[in-house]
């Protein structure tokens, strides 16, 4: 079913549904045979629940997951809406993987920085998970990590308790406001950036997050003279297809689904400014 | 509605959306019950705060998902517990009701009545009344969507 | 070998080849020429050169569902949805049939192909008619087109006085021609089938412009020439070579359909995200991704202008924002 | 009449250079020639240099009004050139607040009717030269031979229909009013249509309807679809599916044309832009035809400060149903 309409979709189930944040729930869902397709850190796929419809999300479990394909989602929109409200059981709808994905060939033998704010930490997690599976290939790995408050920080266990207990790893958190169970960094994701003061030798940046967030931390990486080729970033754009047709997830003659979501700043540099 | 009713071969029932003002038009809908007057279970209530509040995407989504006949019914001119709502609901669905007939939708099919809480015997005959034209006229398919399937009967009773 | 087939044997033909299967062809209604399926009674116009809109959406439909849906409890069920019945195009002309190489390009020999599309391309046999004389829209010799020869058609159709002269290109319409075989008869006079048709070029130059245009994102050209844009959908619908689609779900929670319909990158909401940001804001950026598209980004993937010279947008658009004007607005005219 | 359209161009331009160069205005809303010599097209004027382009001829029918909404957001004041149906859409967005009068110059145009290219090759074929117009005729320039006609007879079907030329609202007159009009088959199509069986209705307009391609060009050039979010994007409820079904077609032509009971200037724009031919004014001056037999008679953008009749009420309104 399905194999020749890439437009149509299989059906998963959906495993469990955890609360990460007010708005951010994360689903764990899974064919008969553990995932339904493989896929690369980077990489997303399209949910449907009729008579909702579909959207596109990242794929947030590392590809050595094979039990099962997770996705922390952020409630926006109608689908993400219902995704929330959905019990473990249900089955949904799923047709993937759509896009690039991290270029992790490249960034093999170097220095790794995460840069991630909110439900940015979605897809770089998938990144994340797979160079801790494939340790020997990267060098030090460094996690900045912030949210608006305490409360907004994705995946808690993970960036407090098996991150930083990797070896040759630091996890950095920070929090954009006081709050009164915070003992931790308080500040922008960007300024905590500076404030760290990365050097860009043998390193590659890796930053997802709201557009703001993004925009101030390739300044930040900018005043740190990392190179547009070693800033990595990807994009969000409204897509319907997810295989370069449905026309509007352009950036001049690039298509985000197939040709991104995953650009380095040089890329991107080179593409109209239109997402 | 179940599919089995809404087959003409198998004894087609007709379909109807009554939009009820929550103050006058539905009370007077609880007195018919109340007083066990009869009337035909093929009318779906809607309750709705006026007969001001219906815009009418309502009138034509119920066509559209297999309504036969749709009814607003709200206080008498005069009686608004909003004050002037249904003063402008007359002038609103008077327009919409003859643009409903211009594209042929057979004039028995959209009704405006004006029904108190204590016209329990009204509610009753106008349903009586409403169910009996639309029985006379068989099966709505005008502005209908063919795609439409009705939800099986068991999810309804949910 | 031309066949001919004589006007009064038309209907005739019509009624053989739409039993075989659904029969577009250019049908007036009113002021309005498109191509529909043929049915008794309706009037064929094999005169008009361009239809009001184009004949894409013989392959790809206005609407079109690929899935239904159930819904029982936690199970949810997927069916494919597929139709494989065989179609004829007829009386397509050769700048709609460059346009539909065009579309191909993107939805055929893109990786993945789309599967829709591929079966209805599959599925048709093409009556490619030539032109006898170029609308006052017309502007197909800007791109190089021959108003008289389709190369992509499975059979090339010619008016003449007497009738249609038919010739099979292709296997397909081999086939197509041998159904029809006993309503044609062998056309000993060839000559003068073809004439020179002539369609004006507005004094534009096209050459270069797509290089010219990949540094011009920012061209202070856009801050006025959307001004005029009503920011309706006409321009994209009636055009031969966009195609933009949307999907959407029909039904209920316990079941429904998937279809896929047109969708124009005019709307607003076409790049409207869920959280409210929206990449192409105001209808400036609409305008520029619509000209661009077809002037710049589908020629540096693949190698030729976006634009079949068809007219269609010269002449539906209520403001008269149509592709030669930009085109002219973007420099693309002949020096002196 | 080539001359005297050419005198009155002249004349328009002079009256408004005064105020663009003068810097009364930051922008001239006018038309200038499109690529044909039948197509008049908007002109969005800031210099003499753009001026030089302004006409004023029998092809200029796209109303101008309708881009205040939007360019009183980046210009301080604007002057725009107004037929009879451009200042009744003005005066519609007047009434909505969509627009402030004392940001907008308005030049009135006393307007003799527009002409219909359709109508031009129907009577001249479709190899038509040119025209040139005398005093109430036209003269078709064919490769034969000259044909001439009323003028009168080759209008747009909304100039035909309509009853005020000259501007209703204006700041300066350019030229001698017209007069109103008297139209008596002003709703003859709509009667024609009641006297039609219910199943005959439908089955027209459900055929019409089947053209729509949901380009809403209809709204998008409409003086009272104005606003921010239209029904048909909104998403909860979403009211109007995507589909080009029969019930989906209904849907946005019944509650398009209902929104315009009260507030359509019957200018017909929608007619004119529809690129498929949906007959849109038959179901806007049902409306209108309704609501002046039931509520009294009633021109939108006439009088700004007339209450629209979907906005107020009497008492003692009749009913389009029984209400015993």
């Amino acid at each position: 079913m399905g194999k020749a309409n890439p437009l149509m979709p299989q059906t998963v189930t959906v495993l469990d549904i955890t609360t990460e944040t007010p708005d951010v729930k994360t689903l764990r869902v899974a064919g008969k045979e553990g995932i339904p397709f493989d896929f690369m850190p980077g990489q997303c796929a399209m949910l449907s629940v009729p008579p909702v419809g579909e959207a596109i999300f990242s794929i947030t479990s590392s590809p050595h997951c094979r039990d099962c394909l997770e996705f922390s989602i952020k409630r926006v929109g109608d689908v993400s809406g219902v995704l929330h409200e959905l019990v473990s059981g249900r089955q949904l709808g799923i047709r993937g993987p759509y896009g690039n994905g991290f270029p992790v060939d490249e960034m093999k033998g170097k220095d790794l920085l995460f840069i991630g704010g909110g439900i940015g930490l979605a897809p770089l997690r998938s990144l994340i998970g797979y160079c801790f599976a494939n340790r020997e290939e990267y060098g030090h790995i460094d996690i900045v990590y912030g949210a608006r408050s305490p409360a907004d920080l994705v995946r808690k266990s993970e960036i407090g308790e098996t991150w930083p207990e990797q070896p040759d790893s630091t996890v950095y958190l920070t929090v954009d406001a006081e709050f009164p169970d915070w003992s931790g960094h308080v500040g922008f994701v960007p300024s905590y950036v500076s404030e760290l003061a990365f050097t860009p030798e043998n390193r590659i940046a890796v930053t997802c997050g709201p557009p703001i967030m993004i925009k101030f931390v390739l300044q930040a990486l900018e005043k740190l003279n990392f190179a547009p080729e070693h800033v990595i970033t990807t994009l969000e754009m409204r897509m319907k297809c997810g295989v370069g047709k449905c026309g509007r997830c352009n950036l001049g003659s690039v298509y985000v689904c197939k040709d991104g979501p995953v650009f380095s700043l040089a890329q991107l540099n080179e593409l109209p400014s239109e997402y | 509605m179940s599919a089995a009713l809404n087959d003409p071969a198998t004894g087609w029932e007709p379909l109807i959306v009554a939009f009820c003002c929550n103050w006058c038009s539905y009370a007077g809908g609880d007195l018919a019950g109340t007083s066990r007057m009869n009337y035909p279970a093929n009318v779906k209530v809607i309750r709705v705060p006026c007969s001001g509040r219906i815009n009418p995407m309502f009138i034509l989504r119920a066509f559209q998902r297999g309504a036969d006949g749709v009814l607003v019914a709200g206080c008498h001119p005069g009686d608004c517990h909003y004050s002037t709502g249904n003063y402008h609901s007359r002038r609103r669905l008077s327009a919409f009701k003859r643009i409903l007939e211009f594209v042929g939708l057979e004039p028995e099919r959209f009704e405006v009545r004006w029904i108190s809480a204590s016209e329990g015997d009204k509610f009753a005959e106008e349903m009586e009344a409403m169910t009996g034209k639309i029985k006379a006229l068989g099966p709505n398919r005008k502005m209908r969507d063919a795609r439409w399937k009705s939800k099986s009967l068991s999810k309804q009773l949910k | 070998m031309k066949k001919l087939l004589l006007k009064e044997k038309w209907p005739e033909l019509w009624a053989l080849l739409a039993h075989e299967g659904p029969l577009y062809l250019p049908v007036e209604e009113g002021s309005v020429v498109l191509y529909q399926l043929w049915q008794e009674g309706v009037k064929v116009n094999l005169e008009a050169v361009n239809s009001t809109v184009s004949p894409k959406d013989i392959f790809l439909p206005r609407e079109e569902t690929y899935l239904r849906y159930s819904c029982q409890g936690e199970m949810l069920d997927l069916e494919d949805v597929e139709s494989d019945e065989p179609i004829i195009a007829f009386a397509l002309h050769p700048c709609d049939l460059k346009a539909i190489e065009m579309i191909d390009r993107v939805f055929l020999n893109q990786d993945p192909p789309d599967a829709l599309y591929k079966k209805r391309r599959e599925n048709t046999t093409v009556v490619a008619l030539a032109c006898r004389q170029p609308d006052p829209y017309c502007f197909c010799g800007v791109f190089g087109i021959d108003p008289t020869d389709a190369p992509g058609a499975d059979v090339m159709a010619y008016l003449t006085e007497k009738g249609l002269l038919l010739e099979e290109q292709t296997a397909k319409g081999k086939i197509l021609l041998e159904k029809a075989a006993p309503l044609l008869e062998v056309e000993a006079d060839e000559t003068n089938i073809t004439v020179d048709v002539k369609t004006q070029d507005f004094g534009l130059q096209v050459e270069g412009l797509p290089e010219d245009l990949q540094e011009r994102f920012n061209d202070p050209v856009w801050d006025d020439l959307f001004r005029s844009c009503l920011g309706c959908g006409i321009c994209t619908y009636v055009c031969p070579t966009c195609y933009c689609f949307d999907v959407e779900d029909y039904g209920h929670e316990e079941g429904g359909e998937r279809f896929r319909c047109w969708d124009s990158c005019m709307f607003g909401h076409f790049t409207q995200m869920a959280g409210g940001h929206n990449p192409r804001p105001s209808r400036k950026e609409r305008v520029r991704q619509r000209f661009m598209h077809k002037l710049c980004y589908y020629p540096e993937t693949y190698g030729e202008i976006a634009c079949v010279g068809c007219g269609r947008c010269l002449r539906s658009c209520p403001v008269n924002l149509d592709i030669v004007q930009a085109i002219k607005a973007l420099g693309g005219e002949k020096v002196g | 009449m080539e001359e005297q359209i050419s005198e009155q161009t002249v004349k328009v331009k002079k009256a408004v250079s005064q105020d663009l160069l003068g810097g009364r205005i930051d922008l001239l809303l006018g038309w200038e020639k499109g690529h044909y010599w039948w197509q008049s097209r908007p002109l969005f004027a800031r210099s003499e240099k753009d001026l030089e382009r302004l006409v004023w001829d029998s092809f200029c029918a796209v109303n101008l009004s309708r881009y205040l909404q939007d360019e009183l957001k980046e210009n301080k004041k604007i002057g725009v050139l107004v037929k009879g149906c451009d200042a009744r859409a003005f005066n519609r967005l007047l009434q909505d607040r969509i627009v402030e009068r004392e940001r907008v110059i308005l030049y009135g145009l006393p307007c003799p009717g527009m002409l219909d290219y359709a109508r031009l090759t129907e009577e001249g074929g479709s190899d038509l030269e040119g025209i040139i117009e005398q005093d109430g005729t036209v003269i078709l320039q064919t490769k034969e031979e000259n044909k001439e006609m009323p003028r009168e007879e080759l209008l747009l079907a909304r100039c035909r229909n309509c009853m005020h030329p000259d501007p209703v609202v204006y700041d300066q007159m350019l030229f001698t009013p017209l007069g109103d009009r008297e139209r008596p088959e002003h709703f003859k199509a709509v009667e024609e249509l009641e006297r039609l069986s219910a199943d005959e209705r439908y089955t027209y307009w459900e055929k019409e309807l089947s053209r729509c391609l949901r380009c809403y060009a209809c709204r998008q050039v409409c003086p009272y679809c104005s606003c921010l979010e239209c029904f048909v994007e909104q998403k909860s409820p979403r009211w109007q599916g995507r589909a080009y079904q029969p019930s989906e077609n209904f849907m946005f032509h019944l509650v398009r044309a209902y929104h315009g009971t009260g507030r359509c200037i019957d200018c017909g724009e929608c007619e004119r832009v529809c690129p498929v031919g949906i007959p849109l004014m038959e179901l806007n001056r049902k409306l209108i035809k309704d609501i002046n037999e039931l509520y009294g008679h009633y021109e939108a953008g006439l009088d700004p400060e007339q209450e629209p009749p979907l906005l107020t009420y009497r008492p003692d309104d009749p009913a389009a149903f029984s209400e015993k």
